[in-house]
């Protein structure tokens, strides 16, 4: 049991200890990403072979463990081989074969296999990579921009264990907190660190917790909100999965500063590995006496509990995500009174997210003042961002406030892939808008991206090239808001469906003159009359498409026309007569058999049963297929 | 009513029925709200959604004994003895309320003397009931900050029913839980107009407003104001009416708006007495089966159809107004007494309801300050003494009706007036359906009730049933000392075994064939509640 | 051999009950038990949970119908789920289902005939790099199309 | 308590603390439009229709949640406020099933009048209609899900008010239609037949069997109290032509808007082709028709001699405790008067 400072310090250096033992004692350390994008990817067959090989081999001086995602899920399957001694090695898309070869390559013969190295030959061009040294990380452009506070754990420690987070410092800020300051100071300097909330609204988490805090004593909860609903964001994922006991120890402390002794964390049920590493984390910590009673032999008591959502994206705002802890319907409630005044059960409420809590150890650890060090003017610290769609290097990246959307997508992030050319990003999700090609130097805050149009958000960034169409995207997301639309509130229930009837209309090539002006009016309306959140920025989408790219929802209604050749109604796949080389292949590919031809006249592509699922266009060995 | 009257000074539900909603502990017994009173039901759910726990005493489980922390399901006729097992355990662990005993009441010394006797193993025994539940049952009451107790019929319809009133009264006492907000005693009237029948003295020894007929001063006031001579005699109750008809001592009975054919325990009794008379007259509505036997038959007017005022269970005086013509010659019930009145020669004093009204408030001090003007603007709830005297939401506040102290009246338990044994080894109890409405008059002219509920049935224990080679919904003779009655079975673990339950609405297998002419000595209110029956499978059903 | 597993499905089922009897708020915790137990939410385990937690089953259907998670009807043996978060529809998942569909001739969301395969467009499953994925019973395919599809649901005939 | 200072379109008033703007509101007598507020239930703000502008506020404000402050000025209407609930009109009529020539809320239906109101003349948009049924399993009222604008009274009364749980909201976003579980009927349901979701709907959605045969400008209503149980229940008797036709619940103190199934629908005795309509007088041992004259004479007669012979002890009198109060003061002092005995009764044996 860890019941002093004295005892979390002796409890570190023994884990220390281990640790330079185990480094001592073997010859190699093997880790092998294990977050869910890793095992999707194949991470579990590595291991398995990786063990398998070792065993074959007779080694038996080898510690092969898993780790959390680094975050460049690009190059999933990753495993880490680490020598003493010598530069550690980032192995990307390993698979079982690659993983024999590795233990008998670098393992057994003592030599980086450098053409499958991350930080190696592995990302570059077939020809360069067998010339590629092997570099420190921070090399790797990937990783060189990036400045990691809430991923700071993530691929580096074993999740699954409470000692290495330890090591890294885990749980020293809480013991901080208990023992040196008061929670009134504990407000204060979250409030001068400048952190704002990182899961969407951007509000002052400091002042959100002496809302709180200023309540009259009694029963508060704090809440971490891991509802993470954004599709095409996962950080949060990626924190509890690679660093759960980041949030248990943010949690206590945000507990400590406001006077709850209860936390729930609300995750998402399509999380299962979060959520068994998060319940592993609480249960350390409760063995330990870092949760439950008398944490650091003071008074404070706090107990954490982890609530499975179950499916609706509306939990991700606060007042259903209460209501659904609750055990209710996830729907909404009006505010004010706000949670921190009423909330679970009508007691002062904390909702932050798990991106906020990841924040604050480090805050109390390293001080305020380096924390605001951080980031731009009014948007202090770092912000994790997912990078998805059409781009390179998929994956997390964990940048500081200001970064320019330009180095994040093509100095991280790697660039659009096979020449395309980028067209905008989506920030926000669906809550959020675009960001079109001529802002890609604006630099990345809550100030910035809200007089563009949309909102940080969660920090889903979705990047989007040529072939995107914006209006299929705005399209998209409203789908999924009002599938997600709890049915509460009448703009936003009925709002939502009568907007998504007309995209798709306009989409099917049915638009008529006065949508779009009816568009905006709706949109509008429904941003200011709707219940909450999810009704107040559903529009966002639409809107903000509309704003920056204005004349493809023209052409879509007034042409018939989608230039980036997504919306089926409004294209024709087309055989060029001149290109086509009367091959077949096309023809045999066809799924519905509506291409005709032979060896002398050109093939045609019989417009009426073409279903246009482009397999033609992808077979023709010589591109003269075209959308048009 | 009576029970009260005696212990605090006034038969009435001393507090209000919104008060429900904000009560922590709420003890239920011998009432059935959900389905005889379902607006005070959906209020009691209301506290229970608010954080009240719930008490409910009632042979059956009745809806809310679903939702109740502790459910007392005692043999019925046995609550005296519940309540002072309950008490028993409140004294023994030091709950009760000392300060308000000391101070506000008198005959403690006397209930103890009773209530020691009753452990709650031995009460227990009696009611056939857990006695930790006794016990958690009266820990959780004497733990109440906000703590009504509601009873209704279930506790008065018994030959012990006004010891029973007084002993919950006792109850409360002990607890400090009368004379404040959310608490007191409170029964639940049957009949939408029960309590303002008795304020205006439709009961043989008061005028309006408790007003003894004894009281010579009294007298000389009602004389005075009526202009008449009054007679001091002490009057007869219905039930002793009835008696006197049977005896032929009782010569005419004038009936309005009653059906005691139906209504009143051991028909056949009834039968005997209502066509022994000389003269029977009834006014009604409806051609009821007690109108059948009457020499004339007067058409009156329903509540739709006349100016008027009820007073509700909580002491509330409400307006009735005329919505709709009366059918054919039908008139106001006061305008055919007027009439007879006058031609009796003495002159009514009165020419409409509002009328009336006055001249309650000008005879009734607890009226006095009651007229249609001010029902207009407010429903005050009595006493009302005076036109700037806002009513009383709350009896017994610092001082009793009674006087400065309450009183303890404790009683042993008595054992009902007939008991089953081997002849007729079963007890049978009756009550009230949602769906109607004593008897069937008003109710059973809605088709649609009829569709839901329209036939008589008898609960019971699939035990019981078991037993009797009863199937569900199979047709079953039912006797008692009285009579025999065939009706349907509904097998169900609402009663509890040796329990059967039947309503009384209906006709076809009317429930007073069987009960008993058992009374209650001081209230002669009729011990519905119990009575020893035998069951078998009726040989129509094949 | 099915009747006695679900036998043992109920009493495990009866077990998740009592333990948070009475606790109304933990509805959604429990139905997320049962249906892990019983693969569905029937009408009888919805009775069993309501009459349990002391909540009334109206509230029990109310809360079952709200969120997607939870299912009154069968699913499949395989349950194939093809995300459709957003760098997955970017990258081509639309074509993916309605190749399944095809193949299964069914719609998202339904069930086969033979109770052999459902299949479900489901919310981001955090795995973009492979962007599309599906999912058969958890197990994960990255880089999908309908073609690629097709071919491993074969696998599971 | 303390009083605060608010200005509501000009005119000044003191509310007290805990006043929301919607009640200040009323006392000026300043109607706004609502939807799912219902008194006795905690505001919900989903209907999104009673909003008002609070001076100094950014966003226009839910009048039934928000609570007035020290110095608040508000404005009821202006163009924002008509733009944003004339917005709210449309997105309900295009998911509503129009059928205001037969629909018998015609003239009390809520969304009619507002639509009026907001001069939404001819709805812009129309969502598909989902393959809801009707229900007219009840015996006393219909379920149209097609009417219904979701505005969950009934669902809340259902739930938290009568506290039956027949009624809740199933499925969500645009499919949430009210209903009971597993889609059942009303008649396989646990529904009492209180009415109370009936009386608070502001649509045709659910609507009494009754309805159909009468229009809000047909009638009158007659508050009165219910004349079954004790609770003494404030309601309305609804009269077309001499007729009642139904009963609407009153906010008395002991219902506080609430009825049971007897209050609210078993009114068909009052017009009963079983009503007496004359006195009747026993001759030959049959009960036949008499004049007034005649009953009364004989009663009167009969009486006299009975008292002439017996004495005014020998006959007894049992009064009613269902009639009214009036009544029953009328009997006792006819018993004791005119009659000259103490033998008055009632069946009050409580």
């Amino acid at each position: 049991m860890i019941r002093t400072l004295q005892d979390l310090k002796e409890f570190q250096e023994r884990q220390e200890e281990r640790l330079r033992q185990q480094e001592a004692t073997t010859r190699a350390q093997i880790f092998v990403g294990m977050g869910t994008c890793g095992i999707a990817a194949g991470a579990q067959d590595v291991y398995d072979a990786i063990c398998d090989e070792l065993k074959k081999r007779n080694i038996e001086d080898v510690v092969v463990a898993q780790t959390g995602c680094i975050g460049f899920c690009a190059q999933e399957p990753l495993a880490e081989v680490n020598l003493p001694g010598s530069q550690k090695v980032l192995y990307g898309h390993v698979d079982p074969e690659k993983a024999r070869e590795i233990v008998a390559q670098h393992i057994e013969g003592g030599k980086a296999v450098s053409q499958w190295a991350v930080n190696g030959g592995g990302m570059l061009a077939e020809e360069l990579q067998a010339e590629a040294q092997i570099v420190d990380y921070n090399e790797v452009p990937f990783f060189k921009h990036q400045v990691r506070i809430a991923l700071r754990n993530c691929g580096v420690i074993n999740p699954e264990s409470l000692g290495e987070y330890t090591v890294r410092d885990g749980y020293r800020s809480l013991a901080k907190v208990l023992t040196e300051m008061t929670p009134a100071e504990v407000i204060e300097e979250i409030k001068k660190s400048g952190l704002r909330g990182r899961g969407g609204g951007g509000f002052s988490t400091g002042t959100k917790w002496d809302f709180a805090h200023k309540q009259p004593p009694g029963q508060k909860y704090i809440v971490c909100n891991a509802d993470e609903g954004d599709p095409g964001a996962f950080m949060d994922r990626s924190i509890l999965e690679g660093d759960p006991h980041s949030v248990v120890e943010g949690m206590a402390i945000g507990a400590y500063a406001i006077g709850a002794n209860k936390g729930y964390v609300y995750c998402r049920a399509e999380y299962p590995i979060a959520v068994k590493r998060l319940n592993l984390a609480i249960s350390q910590a409760k063995e330990q006496g870092l949760l439950g009673k008398n944490i650091f032999g003071t008074d404070f008591e706090f107990d954490l509990e982890v609530r499975l959502g179950a499916g609706a994206f509306v939990c991700g705002e606060e007042t259903a995500l209460l209501a659904s802890i609750e055990g209710e319907r996830g729907e909404p409630r009006l505010r004010p009174p706000y949670p921190a005044v009423s909330g679970l059960w009508g007691k002062p409420t904390i909702i932050n997210n798990v991106e906020t809590f990841a924040n604050i150890a480090p805050i109390i650890n390293k001080g305020s003042g380096w924390f605001g060090s951080i980031g731009s003017d009014n948007s202090k610290g770092t912000k994790v961002f997912a990078l998805a769609g059409e781009i390179n290097n998929i994956g997390l990246a964990e940048i500081p406030m200001g970064t320019t959307l330009r180095e994040v997508i093509y100095d991280i992030g790697g660039g659009v892939p096979e020449g395309k050319r980028f067209k905008g990003a989506q920030t926000g999700g669906p809550s959020g808008g675009c960001i079109p090609a001529e802002y890609l130097d604006t630099p990345i805050d809550y100030d910035n991206l809200a007089k563009l149009g949309t909102i940080m958000g969660s920090g889903g960034l979705i990047i989007m090239a040529e072939d995107t169409c914006m209006v299929d995207l705005a399209r998209f997301f409203l789908d999924f808001t009002q599938e997600e639309s709890c049915g509460k509130c009448p703009p936003c229930r009925v709002g939502t469906t009568v907007m998504l009837d007309m995209l798709n209309r306009i989409v099917e090539g049915k638009g008529e003159a006065g949508d779009l002006e009816k568009l905006e009016e709706l949109g509008k309306n429904i941003k200011a009359a709707s219940l909450c959140g999810l009704g107040q920025t559903a529009p966002n989408p639409v809107l903000s498409t509309m704003r920056y790219f204005r004349e493809e929802y023209e052409e879509h209604v007034r042409d018939k026309k989608c230039r980036a050749g997504v919306c089926t109604a409004l294209f024709q796949y087309y055989i060029i007569p001149e290109k086509c080389k009367r091959c077949g292949i096309c023809a045999k590919v066809c799924p519905v058999q509506c291409i005709s031809g032979d060896r002398k006249t050109p093939y045609v592509i019989d417009q009426d049963l073409c279903i246009k699922c482009g397999a033609c266009m992808e077979a023709c060995p010589f591109d003269s297929i075209i959308k048009r | 009513m009576a029970g009260l009257a005696i212990t605090l000074g006034s038969g009435a539900m001393t507090n209000s029925v919104a008060e429900v909603v904000d009560a922590d502990v709420i003890f239920l017994i011998g009432s059935n709200p959900t389905e005889a009173h379902p607006v005070m039901g959906t209020q009691i759910r209301q506290a229970r959604k608010r954080g009240a726990k719930l008490i409910v005493a009632d042979p059956r489980v009745i809806d809310l004994a679903k939702e109740a922390v502790v459910h007392l399901q005692l043999t019925p006729g046995t609550n005296i003895a519940l309540l002072n097992g309950m008490m028993h355990t409140i004294i023994t662990e030091g709950l009760m309320d000392k300060h308000y005993v000391e101070n506000q009441t008198e005959g403690f010394d006397e209930l103890w003397d009773i209530v020691k006797d009753y452990t709650p193993e031995k009460a227990g025994e009696i009611c056939g009931v857990d006695p930790e539940d006794i016990k958690a049952a009266a820990r959780l009451y004497a733990s109440g900050k906000r703590a009504p107790i509601y009873y209704c019929l279930g506790v008065t319809e018994h030959s012990s029913g006004t010891s029973g009133v007084m002993s919950i009264s006792n109850l409360a006492l002990l607890c400090g839980n009368v004379g404040k907000v959310g608490a007191g005693v409170n029964p639940l009237r049957g009949q939408n107009n029960v309590q303002g029948a008795c304020d205006m003295g439709a009961i043989p020894a008061m005028y309006s407003g408790y007003q003894k007929v004894s009281d010579p001063e009294i007298r000389a006031t009602f004389s005075k104001g009526w202009g008449v001579e009054l007679s001091s005699n002490p009057g007869l109750t219905s039930i002793e009416a009835m008696d006197g008809a049977v005896s032929g001592d009782m010569r005419a009975i004038y009936i309005m708006g009653e059906n005691p054919m139906l209504s009143d325990p051991n028909t056949n009794h009834v039968e005997k007495a209502l066509r022994n008379l000389d003269f029977l007259v009834v006014q009604d509505i409806f051609l009821t089966e007690t109108a059948e036997l009457a020499d004339v038959v007067l058409p009156a007017t329903c509540f739709a159809e006349k100016e008027g005022t009820f007073t509700n269970t909580e002491r509330r005086v409400q307006r009735v107004r005329k919505a709709v013509e009366g059918p054919g010659e039908s008139r106001e019930d006061w305008a055919i007494l007027a009439e007879i009145m006058r031609r009796f020669g003495v002159d009514p004093g009165f020419n409409s309801a509002k009328e009336i009204m006055d001249e309650i408030a000008k005879l009734t001090p607890s009226f006095g300050g009651i007229s249609y003007e001010r029902l207009e603007q407010e429903q005050v709830q009595w006493p009302c003494p005076t036109f700037d005297h806002p009513g009383t939401p709350i009896l017994h506040v610092g001082k009793f009706s009674r006087g400065e102290r309450a009183l303890f009246r404790p009683s042993p338990h008595i054992p009902s007036g007939e008991v089953p044994d081997d002849n007729y080894p079963m007890l049978l109890s009756t009550g009230r359906l949602l769906y109607h409405y004593n008897t069937p008059t008003m109710t059973g002219k809605n088709e649609e009730l009829m569709e839901i509920e329209g036939r008589s049935f008898i609960e019971i224990n699939p035990v019981d049933a078991a037993k009797h080679g009863l199937d569900q919904g199979g047709r079953v003779k039912v006797a008692s000392r009285r009579g025999e009655i065939e009706t349907e079975a509904r097998v169900t673990q609402r009663v509890p075994e040796g329990v059967l339950f039947m309503p009384f609405h209906f006709a076809d297998g009317a429930a007073n064939i069987l009960t008993s002419g058992e009374v209650d000595s001081i209230s002669m209110t009729p011990e519905y509640k119990v009575c020893a029956v035998k069951v078998a499978r009726a040989s129509s059903d094949a | 051999m099915g009747k006695c597993n679900c036998k043992t499905a109920r009493e495990e089922l009866a077990e998740v009950i009592e333990a948070y009897r009475g606790q109304e708020s933990a509805l959604i915790e429990v139905l997320h038990k049962a249906q892990e137990i019983m693969g569905y939410l029937p009408r009888d385990v919805q009775e069993a949970v309501a009459e349990g937690l002391h909540v009334p089953l109206n509230k029990v259907y109310g809360v079952v119908s709200f969120y997607h998670h939870f299912t009154v009807e069968p699913k499949g043996k395989y349950q194939i789920a093809v995300c459709n978060g957003t760098a997955c529809y970017v990258k081509g998942a639309p074509a993916v289902i309605s190749g399944l569909e095809e193949e299964l001739g069914i719609k998202a969301g339904e069930t086969t005939k033979d109770g052999k395969f459902s299949l479900a467009a489901v919310r981001c499953l955090g795995a973009c790099s492979l962007a599309p994925v599906m999912t058969i019973n958890q197990k994960a395919y990255g880089l999908m199309n309908a073609e690629k599809a097709v071919e491993i649901i074969k696998q599971y005939e | 308590m303390q009083m605060l200072n608010v200005t509501i379109d000009g005119q000044r008033l003191q509310v007290k603390e805990g006043t929301t703007i919607l009640e200040a509101c009323e006392l000026t007598g300043v109607e706004i439009p609502t939807l799912c507020y219902l008194k006795h239930l905690a505001p919900e703000g989903s209907c999104r229709m009673c909003v008002v502008e609070v001076k100094g506020a950014r966003d226009l404000k839910v009048s039934c949640a928000t609570m007035c402050d020290e110095g608040m000025e508000v404005v009821t209407m202006n163009e924002k406020i008509y733009a944003w609930r004339r917005f709210i009109i449309e997105m309900l009529l295009a998911d509503h099933h129009i059928d205001c020539f037969s629909c018998s809320d015609t003239g009390q239906c809520k969304l009619y009048q507002y639509a009026l109101d907001y001069g939404v003349n001819e709805p812009r948009f129309k969502v598909e209609a989902r393959d809801w049924e009707k229900d007219e399993s009840n015996k006393f009222f219909d379920y149209d899900p097609h009417k219904c604008i979701l505005c969950r009274r009934c669902v809340r009364v259902c739930n938290e008010r009568q506290n039956n749980h027949t009624l809740s909201l199933n499925g969500r976003g645009i499919d949430t239609v009210v209903g009971m579980p597993f889609n059942e009927l009303f008649i396989d349901s646990n529904c009492v037949s209180c009415g109370n979701c009936v009386s608070v709907c502001p649509t045709g959605a659910l609507s009494t069997k009754s309805s159909k045969h009468y229009r809000a400008w047909e009638v009158t209503k007659t508050r009165t109290t219910c004349s079954y149980c004790a609770v003494g229940c404030q309601m309305d008797l609804v009269v077309k032509k001499g007729k009642v036709v139904g009963v609407e619940p009153a906010d008395g103190h002991s219902n506080k808007g609430l009825l049971c199934v007897k209050g609210k629908f078993a009114y068909k005795f009052i017009d009963h082709p079983d009503r007496l309509t004359t006195p009747l007088i026993r001759k030959d041992g049959v009960l036949e028709p008499a004049s007034w004259d005649e009953a009364l004479d004989c009663v009167v007669d009969n009486l006299q001699r009975i008292k002439a012979e017996s004495g005014p002890d020998a006959i007894a009198g049992f009064s009613s405790s269902r009639t009214t109060n009036e009544d029953n003061y009328a009997f006792m002092k006819m018993m004791r008067a005119a009659i000259g005995t103490n033998n008055v009764d009632n069946c009050a044996r409580v």
